[in-house]
């Protein structure tokens, strides 16, 4: 959109005119969205405008018609879904993506699957190389976990664990794939007031001792609005509005849409 | 994990005075029976990895096993290779057909490729009546006795039951190996959640062969066991029931454990023909009421059960 | 001599397996008609011995579905837990293939067995009972020899060694004559019907249709050949031409039907005045067996189980060696349940077939009526 | 007068409790929330009223003992309970989950005015009735269960969690229709919300639920104001 | 040329047979989300009902109605006696109490009936009608009609009826269905005791070709699962097109396919099946979970 904006550092993220479609649902509709290196972007607006679609897209798990979306300028047609997370890509799922009848350390150690490969003839035939990664993929697990203040917690079932915590799993477990950019579905939901606060606090402590890129999807505006450098708004599979959050606060067409009279 | 290592460590003693009391106690006849239910153990243990951690549900297990047990019996048969020399070919061909019936499985799940397997299971006898002039075809192919070391001659079945236990440890070792890792969780991510399992980098495809290939490999494995402690083998012992009796015998046992391949092994063998010594003609009555109440009983099959009672008594006596 | 295991001055015991359960149930009958003749026995005494010692059967019977696995697992149980002097009437070839290496190591005399087939692969302590397939292929190609010289067959074949072994046999009994085999569809137990294959073999424009298979699909082929407008000439295997299944097919559509038997008809649970029959038709009432008395599977258990007290009588010494001397040198024996004309003959060395003769039969809507006399084929079982 | 009276309520999962002797009770008419923080007990508290879990002490509703009553008949009597998660059957389509909302209303005629009511109310669900609910986004999934619990017209309706992923237009136009069902139709509310500030501009009163008990309770209007119990318990900032 | 439509027809025929099992297996598992392994013994346990019956003189269809009414009453005691205590069990244990099922219903048949066969009489008036050289079983016909008649009305209480609805809530979510008001138990208990009676009526529909035995259902439940997989598990119609699918394939294949023969004429339903599924995982009338990310 903005293209001043894209030539001075070139995004991390960046689509232009992504269409998706579910038989004659347009989910949809040429948008675009670009995230920086280091900045924490908002993606808002009402449910079903399509900003989790836009996540399956940018994760290859669903398939866009037309437009593009590239990876540090690399388009993203033609990529694997399971190669996305090895490009830098990860990411939460709104619906929970967590295995819940794993530990929660089991399902912090997957997000290194990727980097691990998790092959069977490595397991069979070279046990001793498998077990020595093993060990030290166990300690990078826990020292995630004791970033996100789980450490504890990492010999629970992660189905027992409550909604929230079970959201922040899932964020360890992507910092587990050590990404360049970090892809959240609404990540901050089941959350007190309070701990909202503390919540935007871990988030942006882990954007700026890794230096990452986040995609934050949120409904809970107080977070939103502290956290994001910029927020782009959706709305009916389009693109609303774009800015900081004190533009969009005060956007007309954001408030009539999305925020409603008391925000 | 050291708690870990400990009832790893206690459950192998178990297993070994288990073992060892069976060599000494068992008369020949039962042994030979014991090599034979060890024999079915290891294609459980392989099915247990590809349907208890792969989610992967394969109606053809006896299908692999007997491909196993004809590679054994033919190349010992038509070509004279020694018995125990054929059991990597019989592992590496059953894998490698294995290989073949997995990849619909690359696009079905459960209910579908459970029937597709099935199916793959009720043509296999046939086959092996068609392929007559390979196979020998209803009468069967004879298999030597491996040479049986000077001390044991009295006794070749205690031979034949090492070697059964020997082979079903290498499996064990392998399954092992598999599933206490990076490749195992792949293992289990994929079959609970195969988006969110591609989302984190887990090949599918490549995954779910290799569980295919493994678990047929053991399947084959137990199958070249088989053949050699039976000294004879014809279609009739590959039909269709024999893959529903090894499900079972999967999960009798239990499906996400080691143990239970054992115990599913011993049961397939002993359950049916204890069944019948009861009362001859009411013999499968009792055999499926044995079944439905184990099962009712035992929901996580039997290994599941005596683990919920011991960890049961052993919080007791901690608290 | 020192006795061999399973027997006493009192009491000898013999074992029995076969598929009491499964699919093939039906051929349980053969252990419920031993069972039925052995208590008979003992009932009145036991047996008298060529030792002359008089002793009760002992029998122990284990189920092995079919599977060969299982019955060399009873097998093995039975001689060397239950100690059983010998084995009897064990079903079908597979099994008995299975268990022949086993057999020879430890020298248990496998007697009487029921298989149709001929190569076996213990034949020094094997002996069969029931007639080859290819003495059944001989007889029927006698048949069509005299009385449809040019035959046009075709053939629905149970797809194992007993469907082969019938054909090599009838292509051979045939060679130089002008009857040709026009079509031939196999079929399989497991097959959950023919219609197929019965189509295709109408469709050949055969004007005979010979039937081997088991009960469930010969009796639909029987049906078919009267329901679906095509008469061929029809010859049945006995092991699917039991009164009962032509019960089951009806016995109107079966009319016409020719087969082959070295056992009396038995049509009518009342006394019929043959004494064999009487006293097979007490016996199985006494026993309760799980067939019906028309079952010739049964039947024929019943007249193993009287073959084999034959040679216990004949037992002079409490050997098992003794025993295959015997049922290797059975010279005319008789058998309350055989065909007038028809007995059991063996000779050590060239000859473990011991019924070898087979009369035909044409079903005539309510019983068999025997065509012909009796076809000899003594010393010619072949593969 | 009392609708739902709740005395000594505790509830196990196995062997760990999760409530500890709840007592409290919400009169007819009424509109309660009942606040906490993660883990206090709020969605077993629900759970247990609605027949999904079993309970030790008494809940009275509208005079009757519920510890005997199965679920259906509770949802009978009129209790209706919108879980956490939403629970909406993502295989059948928007439609057949409004009619499965209705199962125990036998006036066809109400069933296709409730219907048409919702598809008034959420626009959204009309667009998408035919299609399966697995497949609405999140909040879209949050509104169908909100409208599929209202077909059965309850008169208690205890709802856990709505504005869970709902956008914030959302969720004040949900509470708004609860507060308007509570006005007009008397409908008798129980809300669990973890979003304070908006829940008590609509509750009338308040219950907090720590750690299983029932720390501190009070009108709406008393618990806005006082930030010691909203600081303490509810992590409210300032 | 009437060897070809006479292999179709007598596939359509055979492929009744399939389809009256698959019919009773796509019931059970829509109502249900079990897959009964032993709903043909159980059905057959109902079909030598009925012969007992007749055999004490019983008028044939009042024994087919008592038996129909008694395997409604064995499938809610199936249900109530060995399923509700599994209702939470993993699926791999309801796996093996069905085969449980049959293995019991099957021995229990075999105990008190007898292995032999014995001949069933058909609803139908016997023999058939020609078209051309090609003969067409009335039997066949009109087993098909009542197959078609109930897939229908399944389809349509399935779906537009509000026990329907309730049934399929059921057994798609217990929690779920209890928070709406459906009688979770009484859905799956009335599914298992329709199934049972569909099953019945299979049994009955089919033991005229097939002869009533303890083991008449074993050799179809392979083509059975496979037309029901052909179909989709969830539609009725599709079991019976799936049915008549596989049916008319293998008369086909086993003739014209000198390599598949008759002997291995197994191979073509699974060649079949694996060919739809390829192309839809699902089946032909099957429809697509939904996993919303
Ligand atoms: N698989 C699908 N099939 C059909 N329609 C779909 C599918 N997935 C999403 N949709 C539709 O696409 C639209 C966008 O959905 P999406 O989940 O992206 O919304 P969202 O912006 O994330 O909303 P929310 O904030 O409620 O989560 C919705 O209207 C939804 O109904
Ligand atoms: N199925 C369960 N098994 C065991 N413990 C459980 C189970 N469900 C909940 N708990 C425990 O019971 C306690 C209360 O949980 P509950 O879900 O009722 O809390 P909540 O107030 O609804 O929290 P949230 O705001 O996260 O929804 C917690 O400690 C939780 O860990
Ligand atoms: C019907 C079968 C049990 C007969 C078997 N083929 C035999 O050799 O005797
Ligand atoms: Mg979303
Ligand atoms: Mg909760």
């Amino acid at each position: 959109m903005n293209d001043s904006s894209i030539e001075e550092v070139r995004p991390v993220l960046q689509a232009r005119d992504v269409s998706v479609q579910f038989g004659g649902v347009k989910a949809l509709t040429d948008v675009s969205l670009f995230v920086r290196p280091g900045e924490i972007c908002g993606l808002i607006g009402p449910n079903g405008a399509g900003k989790s679609t836009f996540l399956n897209a940018a994760t290859r798990l669903v398939n866009y018609a037309t437009g593009s979306i590239m990876l540090d300028g690399q388009p993203l047609e033609g990529v694997e879904t399971r190669d996305m997370i090895g490009r830098g890509v990860a990411r939460t799922f709104q619906n929970l993506g967590i295995y819940a009848s794993m530990t929660v350390l089991e399902n912090v150690m997957l997000g290194a699957h990727h980097r691990l490969g998790g092959s069977f003839a490595k397991a069979i035939f070279a046990p001793l190389r498998a077990r020595a990664l093993e060990r030290s993929n166990r300690e990078k697990a826990m020292a995630v976990l004791e970033e996100v203040g789980m450490a504890n917690l990492a010999a629970r079932a992660a189905g027992s664990l409550a909604y929230p915590l079970q959201k922040r799993m899932e964020i360890a477990r992507a910092l587990a794939a050590e990404p360049k950019i970090l892809l959240l579905d609404e990540p901050a939901g089941g959350l007190t007031h309070g701990e909202v606060h503390e919540f935007g606090a871990l988030v942006d402590g882990i954007r700026r001792r890794r230096n990452l890129s986040i995609l934050l999807i949120e409904h809970h505006m107080g977070l939103v609005m502290s956290l994001c450098d910029r927020i782009v708004v959706f709305h009916l599979g389009r693109n609303l509005a774009e800015g900081t959050p004190a533009e969009i606060k005060s956007n007309d067409a954001v408030i009539a849409a999305y925020l409603g009279k008391a925000a | 994990m050291r708690d870990l290592s400990l009832s790893t460590a206690i459950k192998l003693s178990l297993f070994a005075i288990v073992a060892a009391s069976i060599s000494v106690f068992a008369p020949a006849y039962a042994l030979q029976q014991v090599a034979i239910a060890i024999a079915y153990a290891i294609a459980i243990l392989g099915l247990n990895l590809l349907m208890g951690y792969a989610g992967q549900i394969c109606l053809a297990q006896g299908t692999l096993f007997g491909v196993g047990a004809y590679v054994t019996a033919i190349l010992n048969a038509t070509y004279g290779v020694s018995p125990l020399a054929t059991l990597p070919v019989a592992a590496a061909v059953s894998a490698a057909v294995g290989l073949l019936i997995g990849l619909p499985a690359l696009r079905l799940q459960g209910l579908q490729l459970a029937i597709v397997t099935f199916g793959i299971a009720a043509a296999f006898p046939q086959l092996l009546l068609k392929l007559g002039s390979l196979t020998g075809g209803v009468s069967g192919l004879p298999v030597d006795a491996p040479e049986t070391p000077g001390f044991m001659t009295d006794v070749p079945e205690l031979w034949l039951y090492l070697i059964a236990l020997a082979c079903a440890g290498i499996g064990a070792l392998l399954v092992s190996r598999v599933l206490f890792g990076d490749a195992g969780r792949a293992l289990r991510a994929q079959r609970d959640n195969p988006q969110i399992a591609q989302a984190l980098g887990v090949n599918l495809t490549r995954t779910r062969l290799w569980a295919f290939a493994t678990s047929s490999a053991l399947a084959g494995l137990g199958g070249g066991v088989f053949a050699i402690v039976s000294g004879f083998i014809s279609p009739e012992s590959f039909l269709a029931i024999l893959s529903i009796n090894i499900v079972i015998g999967s999960i009798v046992g239990g499906v996400t454990s080691m143990a239970g391949a054992f115990v599913g092994g011993l049961f397939m063998v002993f359950v049916p023909s204890w069944a019948s010594d009861i009362n001859l003609s009411l013999g499968n009555l009792i055999y499926g009421l044995a079944l439905i109440l184990i099962m009712m009983v035992a929901r996580n099959g039997i290994t599941g059960f005596i683990e919920k009672w011991i960890s049961m008594i052993f919080r007791r006596a901690a608290g | 001599a020192e006795p061999s295991p399973g027997i006493t001055d009192d009491t000898i015991k013999i074992g029995v397996t076969g598929p009491l359960t499964g699919p093939v149930a039906v051929v349980g009958g053969v252990a419920e008609g031993i069972r039925a003749r052995v208590e008979q026995a003992n009932g009145e005494g036991g047996v008298k011995m060529g030792d002359g010692k008089t002793r009760k059967i002992e029998l122990v019977i284990e189920d092995d579905g079919l599977d060969p696995q299982r019955t060399l697992a009873n097998v093995r149980k039975m001689v060397e837990k239950d100690k059983v002097f010998a084995l009897v009437g064990t079903a079908a070839t597979p099994n008995n293939l299975a268990i022949g290496r086993y057999i020879s190591q430890k020298k248990v005399p496998n007697v009487f067995m029921y298989s149709g087939v001929v190569a076996l692969n213990a034949p020094e302590w094997e002996v069969g009972f029931v007639p080859s397939f290819s003495t059944e292929a001989d007889a029927f190609a006698e048949y069509l020899k005299i009385n449809r010289p040019d035959a046009r067959v075709a053939f629905l074949y149970l797809n194992t060694e007993t469907g082969q072994t019938f054909m090599t046999a009838f292509d051979g009994a045939i060679e130089g004559t002008a009857i040709r085999v026009l079509e031939r569809q196999p079929v399989t137990s497991q097959d959950p019907t023919v219609e197929t294959q019965l189509n295709t073999l109408k469709a050949s424009g055969a004007d005979t249709l010979v039937i081997i298979a088991a009960p469930r699909q010969g009796g639909e082929a029987i049906r078919f050949q009267s329901e679906s407008g095509w008469k061929p000439l029809t010859l049945v295997t006995n092991l699917s031409s039991a009164y009962p299944v032509l019960q089951s097919v009806g016995l109107e559509n079966a009319k016409g039907i020719i087969t082959s038997d070295f056992l009396k008809p038995i049509v009518s649970d009342q006394k019929s005045g043959d004494e064999g029959v009487d006293r097979y038709l007490d016996a199985i009432k006494s026993a309760n067996v799980n067939f019906v008395f028309a079952n010739t599977i049964g039947q024929t258990g019943y007249a193993i189980g009287d073959a084999l007290i034959q040679s216990l009588e004949k037992l002079k010494q409490p050997t098992r060696e003794e025993l295959m001397k015997v049922v290797h040198n059975m010279d005319g024996w008789k058998n309350p349940l055989f065909f007038d004309g028809i007995s059991m003959n063996t000779k050590e060395g060239s000859d473990i077939y011991p019924v070898e003769a087979l009369q035909l039969y044409q079903f005539d809507g309510q019983k068999y009526i025997p065509i012909g006399g009796v076809l000899e084929f003594e010393g010619t079982t072949h593969e | 007068m009392t609708l739902l009276d709740i005395r000594d309520l505790s509830v196990f999962y196995g062997k760990t409790q999760a409530l500890f002797d709840c007592s409290f009770s919400v009169g007819e008419g009424e509109f309660v929330a009942l606040l906490g923080s993660n883990g206090a007990g709020k969605t077993t508290l629900l759970r247990a009223v609605s027949g999904l879990l079993p309970f030790k002490g008494s809940v009275f509703y509208a005079g009757k003992a519920l510890d005997k009553i199965s679920a259906q008949t509770r949802l009978a009597l009129g209790v209706a309970h919108i879980p956490q998660g939403r629970g909406t059957f993502t295989e059948f389509t928007v439609e057949e989950n409004l009619s499965l909302g209705a199962t125990i209303v036998a006036s066809r005629s109400q069933v296709r005015e409730d219907k048409e009511r919702w598809y008034e109310t959420f626009p959204r669900l009309r667009e998408r009735r035919n299609q399966l609910a697995g497949n609405l986004s999140g909040g879209e999934q949050q509104m169908l269960a909100v409208a599929r619990a209202l077909m059965s017209r309850p008169k208690l309706l205890m709802c856990d969690e709505p504005s869970l992923g709902l956008a914030p237009s959302i969720t004040q136009e949900i509470l708004a229709i609860f507060k308007s069902l509570n006005k007009e139709n008397g409908m008798t509310l129980l809300v669990v919300e973890q979003n304070v500030d908006i829940t008590l501009q609509y509750a009338d009163r308040a219950f907090v639920i720590e750690a299983g008990q029932i720390v501190a309770s009070g009108t709406a209007s008393d618990l806005i104001g006082n930030e010691d119990i909203k600081k303490s318990y509810l992590g409210v900032a300032g | 040329m009437s060897l070809f439509f006479q292999l179709v027809t007598s596939g359509l025929a055979t492929g009744a047979i399939y389809a009256a099992l698959a019919l009773a297996l796509v019931l059970i598992f829509r109502a249900t989300n079990v897959v009964n392994f032993g709903q043909g013994e159980m059905a057959t346990f109902s079909a030598y009902c009925t012969w007992q019956l007749m055999q004490w003189g019983v008028p044939l269809w009042l024994a087919v109605l008592a038996s129909l009414v008694g395997a409604f009453a064995i499938g809610i005691v199936t249900f109530r006696l060995i399923i509700r205590p599994m209702m939470d069990a993993p699926v791999e244990a309801t796996v093996v109490i069905t085969l449980g099922i049959l293995v019991l219903f099957q021995a229990a048949c075999m105990w008190i009936w007898g292995a032999e066969q014995l001949s069933f009489p058909s609803l139908f008036p016997g023999g058939g009608f020609g078209i051309g050289e090609v003969r067409v079983l009335a039997s066949a016909v009109g087993t098909l009609a009542i197959l078609l008649a109930i897939a229908l009305a399944m389809g349509f209480i399935f779906r537009f009826t509000k026990l329907g609805l309730s049934m399929r809530a059921a057994a798609f979510d217990r929690t779920r269905s209890v928070l709406v008001g459906v009688d979770v138990e009484r859905m799956l208990m009335l599914g298992w005791g329709f199934a049972s009676v569909i099953g019945a009526l299979a049994a009955i529909l089919i033991a005229p070709r097939l002869f009533l035995s303890p083991t008449m259902m074993t050799p179809i439940l392979f083509y059975a699962l496979a037309a029901a997989t052909l179909g989709g598990w969830d539609s009725p119609l599709g079991a019976i097109v799936g049915g008549l699918a596989v049916g008319v394939t293998e008369s086909l294949g086993a003739s014209y396919l000198p390599f598949v023969g008759a002997d291995m004429r197994i191979a073509v339903p699974i060649a079949l099946t694996l060919i739809i599924l390829l192309v839809k995982p699902v089946g032909l009338f099957g429809s697509y979970k939904v996993t919303k990310l």
